[in-house]
């Protein structure tokens, strides 16, 4: 089995379903002849033809629109975002047509799509290049939103991803695109989307994160496993719909939970768990559910970065408190 | 070779029959078969009835916001007609002449403009994508349309329609320049009925045509006299043509008159002369195809009465059933969301049931 | 002192600003001549000519992109989205400039102006006509967000949006538009930015709302009010920075809350506000925090509206739920 | 006059100077002062040292991504130099030349790319918009800047550059558009340095030109040899006449070659030939200026050589000191959000700094 890092899983993923079923495409800026600016696309022009890997003019609104008729007309485009700063141009066809075919023609127009980009900080870059905003497309009704945090995951998610029939955002965490290496099947294999996985299962309390931040806090539950408790470690996975069942049984258990993510915090797909578990397992909670999380501001150019995003240290301090929270 | 000879840039406006009905292009007169110019004649008189009745539904209360298409018969259905059965068409919400002519059922439509999602679930066979309601989004569908056409190696291609107001949108011009880059199939019909809202066409933008923006992508574009059926056939078929062998997409601006309202909420009195309605009333494209068929005798003024009847008790007719028939049950706003009902949204559905059960027992 | 409703108000308010001070300039699609399609702008173009109020091309981006310019250079562009759902065209500039340029260039450039659209439900319109997406606005760091629910409210608001040095997205309940008149001086006022208002003080219950649900909101508490019991009634007025003081203040005395939107559920204003109210009030919950909200879907066309609008019974039965809760 | 003489339709190039330094279309001269064509020659060395001195950094890992100008000179200071001190400059990313030419400070260009928002805070007299990411978003700034302008009756006006595939965007067209309608006194500068990342332009749009765009706004639009700063000079002082005199916007195709990296993260050789690349070696505009000034006798070899080695030493102190001041304080992520910091933000700073307290403790 190869050892594959996270980008290459997302290679192998649209490669073999390119493979697979013949309606797949791919495209977007740089995506076909360059493979990408970050190379996930690398080599599929070569495989499956100039009509099958395509470059495009510069025009999110057009990729994503353009991506709308093609579904309706049988093909499953997969199209890439160069970066998630840059999905805002198409934003309108995101939220009033992919989100919405389905729902206003009664089912008779569906869009099997993915819009796919690299997310998030950490990678020293310019403006516009280190955004997480999952919540802002969690939100919108009639898309799903899935975030892998390794190569595993996201040759599986991927693949999901292009065989679902609801369009899908999917968001690459581009920090850890190289940060590890992992063995990743050549088979055929899924992940569900909406499913959340416990990575580890503990006592004390409930660690949730999703992307890169799975890192940080795996990272965390080391240490604080270290000083002899017991953290359980959820991966979210689909940020939309998300697994409440899976995250509410696990607070049940604890009583104690701390959310980390990349993204601002006000507004933030952390304030959607927090409501959900508050609303479900009230009389479980112990302490009140804690957040680990980008500022409420933008994120800043990298000689601040650090300042941002959340740390292992971070995480542990808020797990910490949390833990001891009236006892 | 229509395309050639009116370039949008020495302000050519291309027609064929004029004002009076009379041919004066003999040259570049359609060959259309008796029966065609006929069906044309009867559709467009048939989306005029329903557009009167709508509006006098509206007026009554028993109608939601409607966008009528009066003025603009010729400019769609000269277009629309160009195209066979497997080709696509892409609508703006003001392409009612166009929808009757591949035989949308008068029942879907009216459900739409009542106000249910059900008007816009089509036939299998029919290929018209739903009412698009953002300016000018729906472009880009059809070149994504047309593309996987090509893509499939089809000779599919695909008509899309949208307003003059549509021309200032970035997606406009995403979209020409995407399927005049890829050569996709498409065949966009700029509706130029002279405003958006209340915007006249001469604010919108300083080109003297909107023909001429075509240029800025590398594609053929032409005006042409929408008001003038047989012109638009022309044009569109020689684009219809071109995109069906290879040859790309192609800009038509269709030169006419929005003679109604915007939609219902609108009053065009506050923006717009009386003359200039006046004047455009005898430029009516109906007027205008009736003479011609009456003067080759194709059809007589009684038939076009007994139709016109037919068409207004069918409009009644069918309006009253949709009235019946349109209220929504909970479940249909839930049920395609996806594919599969989420949990979360099977949980809010199950709520709202608890509320109305408490609500039914009494508020108990 | 004249009774307006909430539409004269914003134009009353407008025109006292435009009065006031001649860099204020009102543009939009219909805006000028017209007077816009809901006649917010009524009378503007004819009191202070062609140059203060503008027609513009049809084209959200660019109203949007051309007021950074405007207010870069010295104007205080107030720009009208025809209807909520249009303003996604020029989400693209919203996010990635008007939020962002003042943090960008370190305060060198700023931007007063105002984004103001009508939005929300129930006027039987078409498809985009009725939604409400004030989270995702509210997500976006460097902008704030502002609902009023009165004609006095909106005019006091309108002109602190008017006069903020920074960029505000003022939402206009369209429901409510002309639903009922209030005495709305003509001289000039303002009402703080970030301060909720407390409409009504209880003990039992603690209901918070803002734009047309205001309205449902004040119908259910005088429903409870009958019932005996003793809701305390909160209009948010402004969605972010939102005023979590006077939230907790009241959640800690009444220790029960119902918060109603009409935008969909999840990943909603909601969520923040009951994640908020739990890391703050924790201790203080006798019950989970509450909602009710349009449902996580697409506000249905309006044979189906009555269904996804929260309504006043849909609010008194969950307050009552909640007041019920382990009781 | 230029404009006129040269239309894009017709697949006109204007070009004063050749590649050999020869003036081969006098009577089109621009009429510049020895003074000031020195000026542009030693900015043009300046723009060409610090790119060499930037990529050269970020190879040593000491630079952040940077995006070089180099080959680019031309386009952006025969533009900017016909700007006046109130005039406005909206630029996107590549600019360099003429941030250099209107005074922009060299640390702050550095501290940008090196990572600080502290980069982008201009002096109060500086009119110089920050760096803008987003393809073409940019210029719809401009349109607001300049109609400000106008609307305020000063005689100011606005110059926006952006590149070949920013013309794909529709915040290009509607852009260009409102500008045209409105009149505002824009200058458009599309550098057209053949791609845009690893799309040619040739695959961009299938239009012949980036000037012929310019039709499909009433706007006046020409093609000009980009690596030609008399050209670039000549046809920006008309478009700024006749903005500055109320004749509304312009656009001007800069015809020239990216002839670096599109960024330090990008390898060209994956989607380009050496040969290309060597044809415009041959075509670069600091080598066609230099020849004309030797030839003029208005500067000499060696002068030259003292320029670029000033240059080259000015950028390594300045880039060092920038360098060591360049972090940034917690603070400094809050502050500039909004006039007054939010009592959320205050909140998050205040937590932030706890943090930082419980680390300084040892994590007690
Ligand atoms: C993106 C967007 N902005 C605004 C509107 C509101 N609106 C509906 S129709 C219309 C005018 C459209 O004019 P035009 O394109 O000429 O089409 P017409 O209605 O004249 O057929 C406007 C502004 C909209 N539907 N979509
Ligand atoms: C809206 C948007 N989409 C994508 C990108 C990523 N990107 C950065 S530069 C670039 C190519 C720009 O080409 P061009 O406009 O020709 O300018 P050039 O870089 O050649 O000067 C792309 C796609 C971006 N910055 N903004
Ligand atoms: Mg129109
Ligand atoms: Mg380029």
């Amino acid at each position: 089995m190869p050892e594959l890092n996270l980008l290459k899983a997302v290679n192998l993923a649209l490669r073999q379903e390119m493979r697979r079923d013949e309606r797949v495409v791919v495209y977007g800026e740089d995506v076909g002849y360059e493979g990408g600016v970050f190379r996930a696309t690398e080599g599929l022009q070569q495989e499956f033809g100039e009509h099958r890997s395509m470059d495009t003019p510069l025009a999110e609104s057009a990729i994503v629109g353009t991506a709308v008729g093609m579904a309706i007309n049988g093909m499953i485009p997969v199209v890439e975002m160069q970066f998630g700063g840059f999905v805002y141009p198409a934003f309108n066809q995101i939220i009033s047509h992919v989100a919405r075919m389905r729902n206003r023609s009664r089912g008779r127009y569906t869009l099997p799509m993915v819009i796919r980009f690299p997310y998030g900080g950490g990678i020293r870059a310019l403006e516009h290049h280190s955004e997480s905003m999952e919540a802002l497309f969690a939100h919108i009704p009639g898309i799903k939103v899935v975030i892998p945090s390794t190569p595993y995951d996201a040759k599986g998610l991927l693949s999901s991803a292009i065989r679902s029939p609801d369009p899908v955002i999917f968001m690459e965490p581009k920090r850890i695109y190289r940060a590890f290496k992992q063995e990743v099947p050549e088979d055929d294999y899924q992940i569900p989307i909406g499913k959340a996985k416990v990575e580890q299962e503990g006592t004390d309390i409930t660690l949730i994160a999703w992307g890169a931040m799975m890192q940080e806090t795996r990272k965390a539950a080391a240490v604080l496993s270290e000083k002899g408790l017991s953290p359980e470690v959820i991966d979210l996975r689909t940020i939309s719909p998300y697994d409440s069942e899976t995250l509410v049984k696990s607070v049940k258990k604890t009583g104690r939970v701390v959310i980390v993510h990349e993204e601002p915090r006000s507004f933030g797909t952390g304030s959607e768990l927090v409501t959900m578990l508050t609303e479900k397992a009230f009389l479980y909670l112990e302490a009140p559910p804690a957040r680990v999380t980008g500022f409420s501001t933008i994120i800043p150019l990298p000689r601040g970065e650090q300042h941002y995003l959340p740390s292992t240290e971070r995480i542990v301090m808020k797990a910490l408190e949390t833990i001891q929270f009236l006892t | 070779m229509i395309f050639e000879n009116y370039n949008p840039l020495e302000e050519k406006r291309f027609q064929v029959m004029d004002e009076t009905g009379n041919i004066v292009n003999p040259d570049l007169m359609p060959n259309l078969d008796e029966k065609t110019i006929i069906r044309m004649l009867r559709t467009m008189l048939q989306a005029r009835e329903i557009d009167l009745k709508l509006v006098m539904y509206q007026r009554q209360g028993r109608m939601l916001t409607y966008a009528p298409n009066i003025g603009q018969e010729a400019a769609t259905i000269g277009s629309i007609s160009v195209l066979e059965k497997e080709d696509w068409m892409v609508p703006a919400y003001r392409e009612l002449g166009a929808m009757l002519w591949r035989g949308m059922p008068l029942d879907k439509m009216f459900t739409y403009w009542y106000g249910n999602e059900r008007g816009s679930h089509m036939a299998e066979d029919l290929k018209i994508l739903p009412v698009s309601v953002p300016i000018a989004s729906q472009l880009l569908h059809a070149v994504g349309i047309a593309w996987a056409s090509k893509l499939k190696g089809t000779t599919e291609i695909t008509i899309t329609y949208f307003g003059d107001g549509a021309t200032s949108q970035g997606d406009f011009s995403e979209a020409m320049n995407w399927a005049a880059a890829y050569q996709t199939p498409v065949l966009f019909i700029c509706q130029n009925n002279q405003f958006a809202i209340s915007m006249p066409r001469s604010k919108q933008t300083r080109a003297h045509t909107l023909a001429q923006k075509s240029v800025a992508y590398g594609m053929p574009g032409i005006q042409v006299d929408g008001n003038d059926v047989f012109a638009m056939y022309a044009a569109s078929m020689e684009a219809a043509e071109r995109a069906r062998t290879g040859g790309g997409p192609s800009l038509i601006e269709a030169y006419t008159y929005r003679m109604g309202a915007h939609t219902t909420s609108d009053d065009p009195k506050r923006y717009r002369s009386d003359e200039e309605l006046d004047s455009w009333k005898g430029k009516d494209p109906i007027a205008r195809l009736t003479k011609y068929c009456l003067n080759k005798k194709l059809v007589s003024e009684e038939e076009i009465e007994t139709w016109r009847k037919e068409y207004i008790a069918e409009v009644d007719q069918v309006f009253k059933q949709v009235e019946q028939n349109s209220d929504m049950k909970p479940e249909e706003i839930f049920e395609n969301m996806y594919s599969k009902m989420t949990p979360q949204l099977q949980e809010e559905l199950d709520d709202y049931k608890n509320y109305l059960a408490w609500k039914e027992r009494g508020q108990q």
